[in-house]
């Protein structure tokens, strides 16, 4: 999803050199806090971005939900994440590229994904990871902190093919920060200056591991000085803010000015108000009550806040907006659970040619579906 | 040296106990009906109780107790000196196990898939192998690296890995993989009491497939023999971790239908192999089914293969048969079925080489 | 497929050329007298020249022209741009490396040693060897991981890894290791070529032993064949890399000494493997010896094996041996001679095997 | 190798503040800088910190002459370095532990490695590496950065057994910044909060790439701060502050005050003056004159200074120091050239016990050699 108006950059920038206090520009009630300055979002635009949080929201519902019923497996929920993943993508031009986790449902859909395209790897569909070749998003990354070198040498490519204005966007988390892949990746960055801009989403936890724990260092952010990048906190729970950021941070990928670098390193400051997983169950290792203070941040809520006050949202659209976003969710889900998997295609897409053995491996499996029947192979091996 | 023991048992938890299936001694009497996740737990709490220098580290061990719960109830009973969670850093937890092996400690670190030990790949082959051998004995890293492996419980991408094989290829690594909850419990203590590196894989998919007398108290399973799960004449298969159950399926359908006798060797100890045990098997025989998930190309079961022929191609009366993971990455879960050896392969790989 | 070709070539490089080797068809004329590593770089040379896509990644391969020389005179030739020094960091030279490819570069990575490629292993089978298969051929990485590997320079600890096993292990992978000039440059130039991810392991111990014609200007050598480099009756003796040089030491050995008659394949491309050539050559004498530097246990040589054993079974008139490193880590260079399959252990496997 | 004196910490970690440049006690021509104090050595500590600089510096002449004469294998020198060695090594007390890399023959020396042993690996002898029971060095690391989670995990370990008076000191080069290794040891290290001092041997170059290349980090002592500990930049060519800034690094580990924590990164600033290894030819990538500044600073020639101008040292003790350098290297050289290595311990230390494969593989090459001789084995393949 891109959108055509320019942001100020340097204002973003200037609001980048905090370093602390993690910048925003909505209050936790959706006012404009003095001294900030909205982004130069149309009305449609902003009614857009909320409306995409509010499905990103009710995906994580149904997908749990969905989970529960057996209908699809493990589950990494965002609630409390999609505003920052909504703000991201929306600052994303089309041909920028998007690096994401397991847990960036949102930043998906709305970089260009289907909604459908984001169950199917949830059923375990043989092309779960299948990308559309007009859509510049990488399959989602599993192994934490894998796709960091791999964004900066798309990045580096880009570069020296002279396609600075596709810029590369990678997400990852708090936990991501401590693999060596993290640390090798924005060195690169860092030397060969490359056109990308690092979304760490800092939602507190990795997995039962808090925050603190996981790394000594005051903020995520800092870290980027190892690096000579910059580093920049934003509140990731505020869609408005973190738009701006990243809008900046883009521009300053493709365009630096003098003395600037282009890589910059975002702590989008969140909070995981749910589950690691659908397997997982926090009340072993956090407080129930923890997440409160969160929500009284909650994303959703404040940008609805600033659009009513603005006069951009009302009852009747945000009514509209509901129905909406339901049907699109359940038409998804009908049309991954519509699809189904050839067992043969396991043996696909190993090599552009299969070698002699895999076609012959692929006979022979294929030998014993036809003696036995496809059932013979789902008998419970425990 | 291989004892024969029962593989059956209970398979919901509701019935008798049989009979312990472990091939060690138990230093108490008694015995708790325990899943093979439950029976890790145990081991690793036994150990944690009579030595002091054990300590658990890993991503989620501590509070969590384990994203399969594996190390449940250790962070309480131990506290956070000796059950530790770490940053995520794989290279960092086996390059800090060797370390704490290296000052006196006996760590057990937990990698949470195998999948996941890639990183750590460098730490273990490059250091933890080679300390002992490096240092002409002045230093040995006497370390557990635990890791869930292996395929079938619909989870995501690079969940579901069977790589023994890597391990398998480096001097100075043990490499074990129980099938039982007994065997869990009696190969992890030898593992934890090694005074070498032993990367000690845990078939998840039968984490919690059925329950099996196990004995409290401490007793090894040692690190050498491999265990004859049922004894035939006709074939020997050969399976470890999860895979001995569709192999073991397979041998009583074969059995039952065709009135072909299976043998059943379970390696449970990949690395060093108990090469007398597969050799003595296969001269009973004289036909042989390997079995495992990994790819088939550069897996054990090539090693196992050629070792056979190596040392007894004059009993040989039929090609040694691998069934085996194809040799295309884990496909996502809609397809894995498809990808493991199942009781089906398993079977028309018996009948197959009975046959020739 | 497989061509007969002699290795044969001269040692000191002061004589005549003797007839190119390499299978490939060059689409300029004339040829070059060139080492192994000359013809590596040569091979960059040429498809930088032909396809700016190309670009050399690694440490100190540019200014410094690699360590083993291999990238000399490419920095001048084509910028640091195109020949770029990297941090020190595997991982990273890997994992940038598949984002160029992303990005539709032609990334040629070097490794200085393999034993310092494991770091990198986790962005090497975790995701350059299933991208393709996880995106269902949306995404793919055409690229070369080169590194120099084996023994017998009385380099220092770490710096003479076989551990091909391990990445041929993965599927999505190839694995690449030749063994002459010739070869060198054209199976270099399939695999930069190739739409896949190649390991190139070149063998350092042979990197400047002799000199052969080279074709100048661009030809392959396909990644999908093995060489037959004596032919032969008797027993077939199938190496890679710097051991097909000894193998065919004892080879010559034992037809001079014994009326032995060898057959020597030389599999060139590690994986996928050639099965054809390996099993008709077995087919024809019936007896193997396989030869490798890397540890006995899990090695390529047991695929070779439990291979040959599969499907030609009834040709078999011997044990299949296998004469390779032990299951040791590779000794400090004192003792590294006696590690390493020299021509006497592999002429007495020869032997052995006949005698059978 | 250990002195017994107490620093003083506080002062120490005073200098140990500042952060662009290096902390220095003597200026280029040894003499004392003003507000600089000396640490508290003896006249003969500092003798004998002079002698093992000067006997390292020879050392490295002669193992570079072995080397051309094919009586040993590839070598990294260490001269311009051998001062930060030597008076790292000094900082050590006998029960701290030592994590060396492939060019610290004089910390290792100074730690009490014999000269001896330092050759051995370089003969490629079977037990090269063996380290008596006495002496708390580890064997060398080849592999970069892999100490660093090795060294941590040793200094924890002390940590849990009580022993924090056992610190642990790892070397590393400015290369090895690069490394996940780097990132993911001192991560640990911050975390646990460990009794392990870092010292990053800036030697400006790792192989042929400058230090400028290898990180956009504007100094490496900086990166520190991307795991809460403390970071220094002392001139690794001052052995005095070399010293006393390591000294206050130990002991900060061991006995850390309120609001410190025990870990330390210090960028030791050094010059490698040579080739990185007998292998290497620097001509290749750097001016040959780039050194001239560095050697103005000269370790040797600044501690030699210093003790003159303090009336430690005259012409004729130094005269006895050169003689007895000398002297020491004869012994060592013909001690390590005497030495032989039995084939058969290559099979020996794999595990506690053989596994029978590896007694049968044993027996086999053991049979050849009886059958064929040793000499059959080192017929040249090439
Ligand atoms: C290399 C690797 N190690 C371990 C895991 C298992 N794992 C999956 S998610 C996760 C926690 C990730 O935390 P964080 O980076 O903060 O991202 P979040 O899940 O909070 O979005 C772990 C340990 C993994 N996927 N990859
Ligand atoms: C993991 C790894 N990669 C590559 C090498 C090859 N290598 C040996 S020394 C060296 C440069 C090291 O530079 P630095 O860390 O600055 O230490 P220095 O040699 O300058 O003391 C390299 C790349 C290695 N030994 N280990
Ligand atoms: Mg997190
Ligand atoms: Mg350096």
């Amino acid at each position: 999803m891109s959108t055509q108006e320019d942001v100020d950059a340097s204002k973003a920038n200037e609001l980048a050199r905090t370093d602390d206090e993690p910048i925003r520009i909505l209050d936790a009630d959706g006012n404009v806090l003095p001294n900030a300055s909205v982004p130069d979002l149309s009305a449609e635009e902003l009614r857009s971005m909320y409306e995409d949080i509010a499905l990103a929201r009710r995906f994580d519902e149904r997908a749990i939900s969905l989970q529960r019923q057996g209908r699809i497996a493990t589950y990494a929920p965002m609630t409390g994440q999609e505003g920052a993943q909504v703000a991201t993508g929306y600052a994303l031009e089309e041909r920028d590229w998007l690096f994401p986790t397991y847990r960036e449902h949102a930043a998906k859909y709305v970089h260009g994904m289907s909604l459908e395209s984001l169950l199917k790897p949830l059923r375990g569909h043989r092309d779960g990871y299948a990308i559309p070749d007009d859509v510049n998003v990488l399959p989602e990354y599993i192994p934490i902190a894998t796709q960091l070198p791999q964004a900066v040498g798309m990045a580096w490519g880009h570069q020296l093919q002279g396609r600075v204005e596709e810029a590369v966007l990678c997400h990852f988390g708090d936990g991501a920060t401590s693999e060596g892949d993290f640390h090798e990746g924005l060195n690169f960055a860092g030397v060969f200056d490359v056109p990308a801009v690092f979304v760490c989403n800092n939602n507190q936890w990795a997995i039962s591991v808090p925050r603190e724990r996981q790394t000594a260092s005051e903020t995520l952010a800092q870290k980027a000085q190892a690096y000579g990048i910059e580093g920049v906190r934003v509140d990731g729970l505020d869609p408005l803010a973190t738009y701006e950021v990243t809008r900046a941070a883009l521009r300053k990928a493709k365009e630096p000015t003098d003395g600037e670098r282009r890589p910059t390193l975002i702590e989008a400051v969140q909070y995981r108000y749910g589950a690691h997983t659908t397997a997982d169950d926090p009340s072993v290792y956090r407080e129930d009550d923890e997440g409160d203070a969160w929500r009284e941040k909650d994303p959703l809520e404040r940008l609805r806040n600033y659009l009513y006050s603005e006069g951009i949202l009302d009852d009747e659209r945000d009514g509209e907006i509901t129905e909406r976003v339901e049907t699109k969710i359940d038409d998804a889900i009908a049309a991954a659970e519509s699809a189904e998997s050839d067992p043969d295609s396991l043996f696909e897409h190993v090599y552009d040619e299969p070698p002699a053995r895999l076609r012959e491996q692929r006979e022979e499996l294929n030998a014993l579906r036809e003696k036995y029947g496809d059932d013979a192979f789902s008998e419970v091996l425990e | 040296m291989s004892s024969a023991s029962s593989a059956e048992s209970d398979e919901d938890g509701s019935g008798q106990s049989t009979e312990s299936t472990g091939s060690g001694e138990s230093t108490e009497s008694g015995d708790e009906r325990l899943t093979l996740v439950e029976a890790v737990c145990d081991g690793l709490y036994t150990e944690m109780s009579a030595d002091d220098r054990v300590v658990v580290l890993g991503e989620d061990v501590g509070k969590n107790g384990g994203v399969f719960r594996a190390t449940e109830g250790l962070y309480e009973a131990f506290g956070d000196d000796r059950v530790v969670d770490t940053p995520l850093a794989e290279s960092g937890i086996v390059g800090t196990g060797i370390g704490l092996a290296l000052s006196g400690m006996r760590p057990v670190a937990e990698i949470q898939f195998m999948g996941f030990s890639y990183p750590a790949f460098d730490q273990l082959v490059s250091h933890a192998a080679r300390f002992r051998s490096r240092s002409h004995g002045a230093y040995t890293v006497p370390m557990v690296v635990r890791m869930p492996y292996g395929g079938g419980i619909r989870a995501p991408e690079h969940h579901s890995e069977s790589k023994e094989a890597f391990f398998a290829h480096e001097p100075g690594l043990k490499v074990v993989a129980p099938s039982t909850p007994s065997d869990a419990k009696g190969l992890l203590t030898a593992a934890i009491r090694d005074p070498d590196p032993v990367v000690f894989l845990e078939p998840k998919l039968i984490y919690r497939a059925f329950r099996e007398a196990v004995p409290t108290g401490s007793y090894e399973v040692p690190l050498s023999d491999a265990a004859i799960r049922r004894e035939g004449s006709d074939v020997t298969v050969y399976a470890w971790g999860a895979m001995t159950r569709p192999a073991l399926i397979a041998a009583d359908n074969v059995a039952d239908e065709y009135g072909v006798d299976v043998e059943l060797v379970d390696l449970r100890t990949l690395s060093p192999l108990d090469v007398e045990t597969i050799v003595d098997s296969f001269e009973k025989t004289g036909r042989a089914v390997i079995v495992h998930e990994g790819p088939k190309t550069g897996g054990l079961g090539a090693e196992v293969a050629a070792t056979i022929q190596e040392r007894a191609v004059l009993y040989q009366e039929a090609p040694i048969k691998r069934v085996t993971g194809f040799d295309a990455p884990v496909p996502l879960h809609s397809l894995e079925d498809f990808y493991l050896p199942q009781a089906v392969r398993i079977q028309d790989g018996i009948l197959e080489t009975v046959a020739f």
